[in-house]
């Protein structure tokens, strides 16, 4: 349970720490809301993080088109906003059509990422792991390529596709008005609640599905030894396959989450998210799940605090920084099992 | 497979060669692939009504146009062998008389020698960089340095960010603030108008709060807008453009409630800043810079050049397509006067453009090339779209 | 026992986590022997060859070679390096801290755009250019530097103090129970992999192609047939290791350690797979390796190898010795026949 | 031997043919040579590297720097491509040192953060580096030899022609040495390595190194090429992508698969591409009104198509190593 441990340390952290707000120093309201802010970010991060790690763990491969995944997944949703004019639902039904997205969009992202395995992986298993990993690169160009054409619908939307290229604007179908009382100085909004809403669920849902369903103990056997796994009659590529299904749906979910949370999404999003969540995931461990939402955590945290306490322009810098030096005190990471040789 | 790729090149090629016979020709080289594609598209768009304006034709001479892209897939911006490439392609092709281009300054410093030393006339729709024509604004070596002939072959129908920068300042203090945040986007453009305009307004006695340089590819600035909004300014400057995110920022600046006004230079002078922010978020408290009068307040050849273009493309023409309008006009008004397919005769010609009936006004250039044209013009947004607010800078 | 022994594994215990591999095991090898270890699988006798070879360290107990135990000596050439890479790190450190400051002084400063370039003046600004930065900084970031580098390099050098290449390099070599060729490399390239620790030439040597590397390419190519002709492989010499049959690769990986020029072989399991005419032509091998002067320590379930060809054996149990002597001892050992070799031999 | 045939006639014919492909081939080699470099890192010793492009970064400033006249140093051509080598070389290190120990993909994404830490400190420092604006201009190189370096392409071809065959030359020297039999044997199996007596650490070290410091050259040459370093964000997370296809399409740990790497990659986003597009162009067949009309904008979906169809029809690459087999890449 290694998941709800992290982040039910994370939320409360954020509430607990802002109630005792009011007489603390002038200094620690924006830390809080650093805090916060670093928070949200890191639980998008590591919704996208677990879909590289599965991946990883399963077929040693860095998915790199996961990220336009979510690219995709994103100009899914807002297509169906434009289509249904979620925006004017409000109240409830604006509560409704945020599922509605969520749901489509994960299964749009659970079904593409399933093909792109049929069709572009599943011949490659027997090859080098590298000849896999440019396939999957190749595919990253072709899914932003396909990006940059939806972007050019003829919608609202999308400005009528004048500037297919341009950022799009995603309604904001959640709100940013403060949850908390003012007097506590720290902001807690709507799409911070969203994020923590349906991020630890989702979490807590897939650690339940890796650990006690029968397809999970699959998943980890075929991780283990593939060639063991078969022989003990498990279909591998079914295993891997609905592995992706996985993967993917969390990367739509993820998709959604972001552009609401984000509200802008644009044709070459995936590039940044991604290396971002293939970092968390390295950074935890990688194959490692609970590895990977500890490291979503900590790099949207770093980002944040690098952002609001020293300059923005260093902030990769540090990110990577902090990365090199975990890892040259921690060899795989910060969850990651340590390997030792078999000989 | 390879030798398949090869034959394929090869076929090309000689496709090209082929091709090699004609009228005269116009190319322009813009990044077309990646992110600044939606702002080059207005560009590429501007350029063709100029042509088709004139029906393709001058005196006789039928006016072939070529949009050549400086960008490259797997850079997805503009990428300096591509860029050169172009330039030496156009030099090969004789029929070329007119290099319109480039977007990114960075990519001029790259062709703008080449070119130059071939004496083929470059008119750039959207280099603001300074040190590319006026001396002492840039290196100790710019712009000598992009004239190896000695000879001036580089044009632009565009203020640069030396007057942009100044006026934006000066803007802000009329509005009445006293404190601004600056932020760029650590490149050329943004961080040099960025720099320009915290310059003018320590000069001129605004206090500047602090200056981040923010990486554009950032999926949120959350965190440095509650930065900001700790240092209540009343002003934050954005030296960017909408491909590095503006619309992002402006979007958390109000997000976790920045009260502060909000100014952006040309580079977001189009409604895909405006969609890309969301009116909402915009409305009352933006600013936007802009070298010219913005369509809507054209007169004469600009606001047949806005009618023109509202029939073919249903929208009114962004800034980007009035500027490629302007290039290809000018080019084409040359070899008017040039009457000739003479590269040297043609350049002469753009040189000499004087009190030219433009759309962005009437104008010439002067002897570093640059539009003498220093107009410019302040707009807001309202109700999603940008309303004219006056005229800056005399 | 009057030479003095060439191995002594002294009352080594190897743990993981609960599980004891080994626990408190003592045997001494005499040069010029064939030392067999046997026991039932899980014995533990493949643990051992690794805390022999450095793969593991064990958890208590040390092995010597020739009297001492194998470790990177305390040497001058260890503070050398640590304090070389010490003052390097600080003064990286320091540039680095510094390098806008000292850039500005230093270069920009001096330097009038199209005017020739005074060094002497120029180096003369570095001084005041760091003090100016301020002392702390200057003289922080060089301590940092320094501590981190140096602390770095020692570490790296506890790290690396026994391990398998250290082992190596002392006359150990080693074949492995589950064969562990370089595949995509040729036979003879397998062979002359071996001889890396026993090769001079260095990186520029090589990179240029100086006459030292083309002495030493004939002459190692040389060596390296030699050793294929010894265990029979000359004729594949060129061909993919991967490719051949598995009594050739068992043979291969012989060949492969003996290029080290070891005093002392340490062979896992080599009989295995075999069919009974390798198995007789292997022990004619080993026998002949020993005659070379090779110490041999083997690891073998086959019986009629071990009785074949050992001096002298040892016998493990769940990790532990239960018994040592010559073939004939242990024989009549009551309890190794009932420990393992009974069945074994009515079968 | 046969590529390199090809190499020269090429170079000869273009000029009277107007093929006008030499111009496009100095970009080709300048990337074969990137790729020499990460083929030695991960085709030899295979260890994957996303970060190829930072020294390619260091190398064009370093080069810059020492012959940029606004600068005091202004070396020569020569001179400055050493100086560039050893600037590369010492990165190298620099970054292996603490970091060679990891495994696999933990090195990978160690590289990839050096990369854009590299960018930010490019972009930061602008003190010395210029920051955004680049370094420019940087002289054309002297090289009576080679000819006038002017607008022709033809003597920077030559000039590159003769660097990429000394890399090669140098690259397959290391490799049939113990040097590079070391790099093999730690790619194969580190331990096995390590129990004949093979340090990996410091194998994998000079593997580092040497190609950081081919890709540092690579930089310089281009920084050369191009009168200028451009910006950093030149050489961002792409050209390090860029530079792995270039390996893995050509096939991993082959000299002439790389080479061929080169050309296929560059030859298609660089040379097939902008033809095909100007070439729909002239038969009109644009249509700017909507996003599918212009044919630049189908330029990834290209790429990415050549890529994935490539790796399926060659998994080992076009030309896999002597003994490359299945199963032989891989880099955890």
């Amino acid at each position: 349970m290694h998941i709800l441990h992290h982040l039910a340390a994370a939320v409360p952290l954020a509430l607990a720490a802002s109630t005792d707000a009011p007489e603390a120093a002038s200094w620690v309201d924006p830390l809080l809301q650093q805090l916060v802010t670093g928070l949200s970010n890191g639980m998008i991060i590591a919704l996208i993080a677990i879909g590289y790690t599965m991946v990883y763990g399963i077929i040693e491969l860095i998915n790199f088109a996961h990220g336009d995944l979510c690219t995709l997944g994103a100009f899914l949703a807002l297509t169906i906003a434009g289509a249904l004019g979620v925006e004017a639902w409000g109240g409830l039904g604006g509560a409704s059509g945020v599922v509605i997205l969520l749901l489509a969009s994960a299964v749009f992202c659970a079904g593409l990422n399933w093909t792109i395995d049929y069709v572009v992986y599943r011949p490659l298993r027997n090859a080098p792991k590298l000849t896999l990993l440019v396939s999957a690169i190749g595919c990253s160009f072709i899914l932003v390529n396909v990006a940059l054409f939806w972007g050019g619908l003829p919608m609202g939307v999308f400005g009528g596709g004048v500037a297919a290229a341009a950022p799009k604007d995603f309604p904001g179908l959640v709100s940013d008005d403060n949850l908390l009382p003012a007097a506590w100085h720290v902001t807690f909004t709507a799409s911070d609640l969203l994020v923590v809403s349906v991020t630890l669920p989702l979490m807590v849902a897939l650690t339940v599905l890796v650990r006690y369903t029968k397809l999970g103990k699959a998943m980890r056997a075929v991780a283990q030894n593939p060639t063991a796994a078969s022989l003990m009659g498990i279909d591998v590529d079914r295993v891997i396959g609905s592995t992706f299904l996985i993967g993917g749906a969390l990367g739509g979910f993820a998709s959604v989450i972001y552009a609401l949370y984000n509200n802008t999404i644009s044709f070459q999003m995936g590039y940044r998210t991604g290396m971002d969540a293939f970092t968390a995931a390295v950074l935890g461990g990688i194959g490692s799940m609970p590895g990977a939402v500890v490291g979503g955590l900590v790099i949207g945290l770093v980002r944040a605090l690098s952002d609001g306490y020293l300059e923005a322009r260093w902030t990769n810098s540090v990110v990577f920084g902090i990365l090199i030096l975990t890892l040259v005190f921690r060899p795989s990471g910060l969850l990651g099992a340590k390997l030792r040789d078999k000989v | 497979m390879q030798n398949r790729l090869l034959a394929s090149i090869a076929s090309l090629a000689i496709a090209s060669i082929a091709l090699a016979q004609g009228s005269l020709k116009i190319v322009s080289s813009l990044p077309r692939t990646g992110s600044a594609n939606a702002q080059t598209t207005s560009m590429v768009n501007g350029i063709k009504m100029a042509i088709d304006e004139v029906g393709g034709k001058v005196d006789g001479m039928a006016i072939e146009y070529e949009d050549m892209d400086d960008a490259s897939p797997q850079r997805g911006n503009w990428d300096p062998a591509v860029e050169a490439q172009n330039a030496n392609k156009a030099l090969a092709d004789e029929k070329v008389i007119g290099y319109i281009g480039t977007y990114n300054s960075g990519a001029a410093k790259i062709s703008m020698p080449v070119l130059n030393k071939a004496g083929l006339v470059m008119i750039s729709p959207g280099n603001t960089y300074p040190g590319l024509t006026k001396p002492g604004t840039g290196e100790a070596n710019e712009p000598r340095i992009y004239r190896p002939s000695g000879k001036i072959n580089y044009f632009r129908v565009v203020p640069t960010d030396d007057l942009q920068g100044t006026v934006a300042a000066d803007w802000t203090k009329e509005m009445g603030c006293k404190t601004v945040y600056l932020l760029d986007d650590r490149e050329l453009y943004g961080k040099g108008i960025a720099d320009v305009f915290e310059k003018h307004a320590k000069e001129i006695g605004l206090k500047v709060l602090g200056r981040e340089g923010i990486d554009s590819k950032a999926s949120n600035y959350k965190a440095l807008a509650n930065k900001i909004k700790a240092a209540k300014p009343d002003l934050v400057y954005y030296g960017g453009t909408t491909q590095t995110n503006a619309g992002q920022i402006a979007k958390d600046l109000r997000s976790v409630g920045v009260e502060a006004k909000f100014m952006v230079p040309d580079g977001c002078f189009e409604k895909a800043f405006i969609e890309a922010a969301g009116a909402a978020n915009l409305n009352g408290k933006t600013f936007v810079t802009f070298g010219g009068l913005p369509a809507d307040q054209l007169t004469g050849r600009g606001a047949e050049f806005r009618k023109a273009y509202m029939a073919k493309y249903n929208t009114d023409p962004e800034a980007y397509a009035l500027y490629g309008y302007e290039c290809g006009r000018v080019l084409l008004d040359a070899i008017k006067r040039a009457k000739t397919k003479d590269r040297a005769a043609i350049l002469a010609a753009v040189a000499a453009t004087k009190d030219f009936d433009g759309a962005l006004g009437t104008w010439s250039f002067d002897a570093n090339g640059d539009t003498t044209s220093k107009i410019m013009s302040g707009q807001t947004v309202e109700n999603g779209d940008f309303k004219f607010v006056k005229v800056l800078g005399k | 026992m009057s030479v003095a022994p060439l191995l002594e594994v002294d009352r080594v215990t190897m743990r993981f986590g609960g599980l004891v591999a080994n626990e408190d095991v003592s045997f001494a090898v005499q040069p010029g022997q064939v030392f067999a270890v046997i026991g039932p699988n899980g014995a533990g006798k493949t643990t051992m060859f690794n805390a022999i070879t450095g793969v593991y360290q064990p958890s208590s107990g040390e092995v010597r070679f020739q009297g001492k135990v194998v470790r990177k000596s305390f040497a001058a050439r260890l503070l050398l390096r640590v304090g070389g890479t010490a003052i390097a790190a600080a003064i990286s450190c320091m540039l680095a801290v510094n390098a806008v400051a000292l850039w500005k002084a230093v270069i920009v400063a001096n330097y009038v755009y199209g005017e020739p370039f005074l060094w002497g003046k120029a180096i003369g600004c570095i001084g005041p250019a760091l003090s100016q930065v301020g002392a702390l900084w200057t003289w922080g970031s060089a301590s940092v530097g320094a501590l981190l580098g140096g602390g770095g390099a020692f570490v790296l050098w506890l790290r690396t103090r026994r391990t398998p290449d250290v082992v190596a390099a002392a006359g150990i070599a080693r074949t492995f129970q589950n064969i562990r060729l370089f595949g995509e490399l040729s036979v003879l390239e397998n062979v002359l992999v071996g001889m890396h620790g026993r090769l001079r030439t260095s990186y520029f040597t090589n990179l240029l192609r100086l006459p030292a590397y083309w002495r030493e390419h004939a002459d190692s190519d040389a060596r390296a047939m030699e050793l294929l002709r010894f265990v029979g492989l000359d004729a594949r010499a060129h061909d993919a290791a991967r490719n051949l049959p598995y009594g050739l690769q068992r043979r291969l990986e012989i060949a492969r350690a003996l290029a080290s020029r070891p005093r002392l072989l340490l062979l896992d399991e080599p009989a295995a797979g075999m069919n009974p005419t390798e198995t007789v032509a292997l022990m004619e091998l080993i026998r002949r390796i020993r005659d070379t002067g090779v110490t041999v320590l083997l690891i073998e379930h086959h019986m009629r190898v071990v009785m074949g060809v050992s001096d002298r054996i040892c016998v493990l149990n769940f990790g532990k010795r239960i018994a040592e002597g010559t073939p004939e001892q242990i024989r009549n050992d009551p309890a190794c026949i009932e420990a393992y070799l009974g069945k074994e031999e009515l079968g | 031997m046969l590529l390199l045939a090809a190499a020269v006639v090429l170079g000869i014919i273009d000029g009277p043919l107007k093929l006008g492909l030499v111009d496009p081939m100095r970009g080709v080699l300048i990337f074969a040579l990137l790729g020499l470099g990460l083929n030695i890192v991960t085709g030899f010793t295979g260890l994957l590297h996303l970060g190829m492009a930072a020294f390619m970064a260091i190398g064009a400033y370093a080069f810059a720097i020492s012959t940029c006249d606004i600068y005091p140093f202004q070396l020569g051509f020569w001179p400055a491509l050493g100086v560039t080598a050893v600037a590369g070389a010492l990165a190298g290190f620099l970054l292996g040192a603490p970091t060679l120990g990891l495994r696999g993909d933990y090195l990978a994404i160690v590289t990839l953060g050096f990369g854009e830490i590299a960018q930010d400190v490019l972009k930061n420092l602008d003190a010395i580096t210029k920051g955004t604006q680049g370094i420019n201009p940087l002289p054309p190189p002297s090289l009576p030899l080679f000819g006038e370096f002017g607008s022709s392409p033809a003597p920077w071809y030559w000039l590159f022609l003769a660097i990429t065959v000394l890399a090669v030359f140098a690259c397959r020297n290391l490799e049939r040495s113990r040097t590079g039999r070391a790099w093999l044997a730690v790619r194969e199996d580190e331990l096995a390595a390590s129990c004949m007596g093979i340090a990996p650490i410091p194998v994998k070290m000079y593997a580092f190194a040497t190609g950081a410091a081919l890709a540092a050259i690579a930089g310089g040459m281009w920084a050369s090429l191009y009168a200028s370093t451009g910006e950093p964000g030149n050489y961002d997370f792409q050209i390090s992508i860029l530079a792995l296809c270039i390996v893995i399409v050509g096939g991993m740990g082959s000299i002439n698969g790389v080479l061929v790497g080169a050309l296929a990659m560059i030859g298609v986003a660089n040379i097939a591409l902008p033809k095909l597009a100007s070439w729909l162009q002239q038969k009109g067949v644009v249509n700017a009104s909507n996003v599918l009309g212009s044919p630049n904008n189908w330029k990834y979906l290209v790429f990415g198509l050549v890529l994935v169809v490539m790796m399926r029809v060659r998994p080992d690459g076009l030309l896999p190593a002597r003994l490359e087999r299945r199963k032989a890449g891989g880099s955890a």
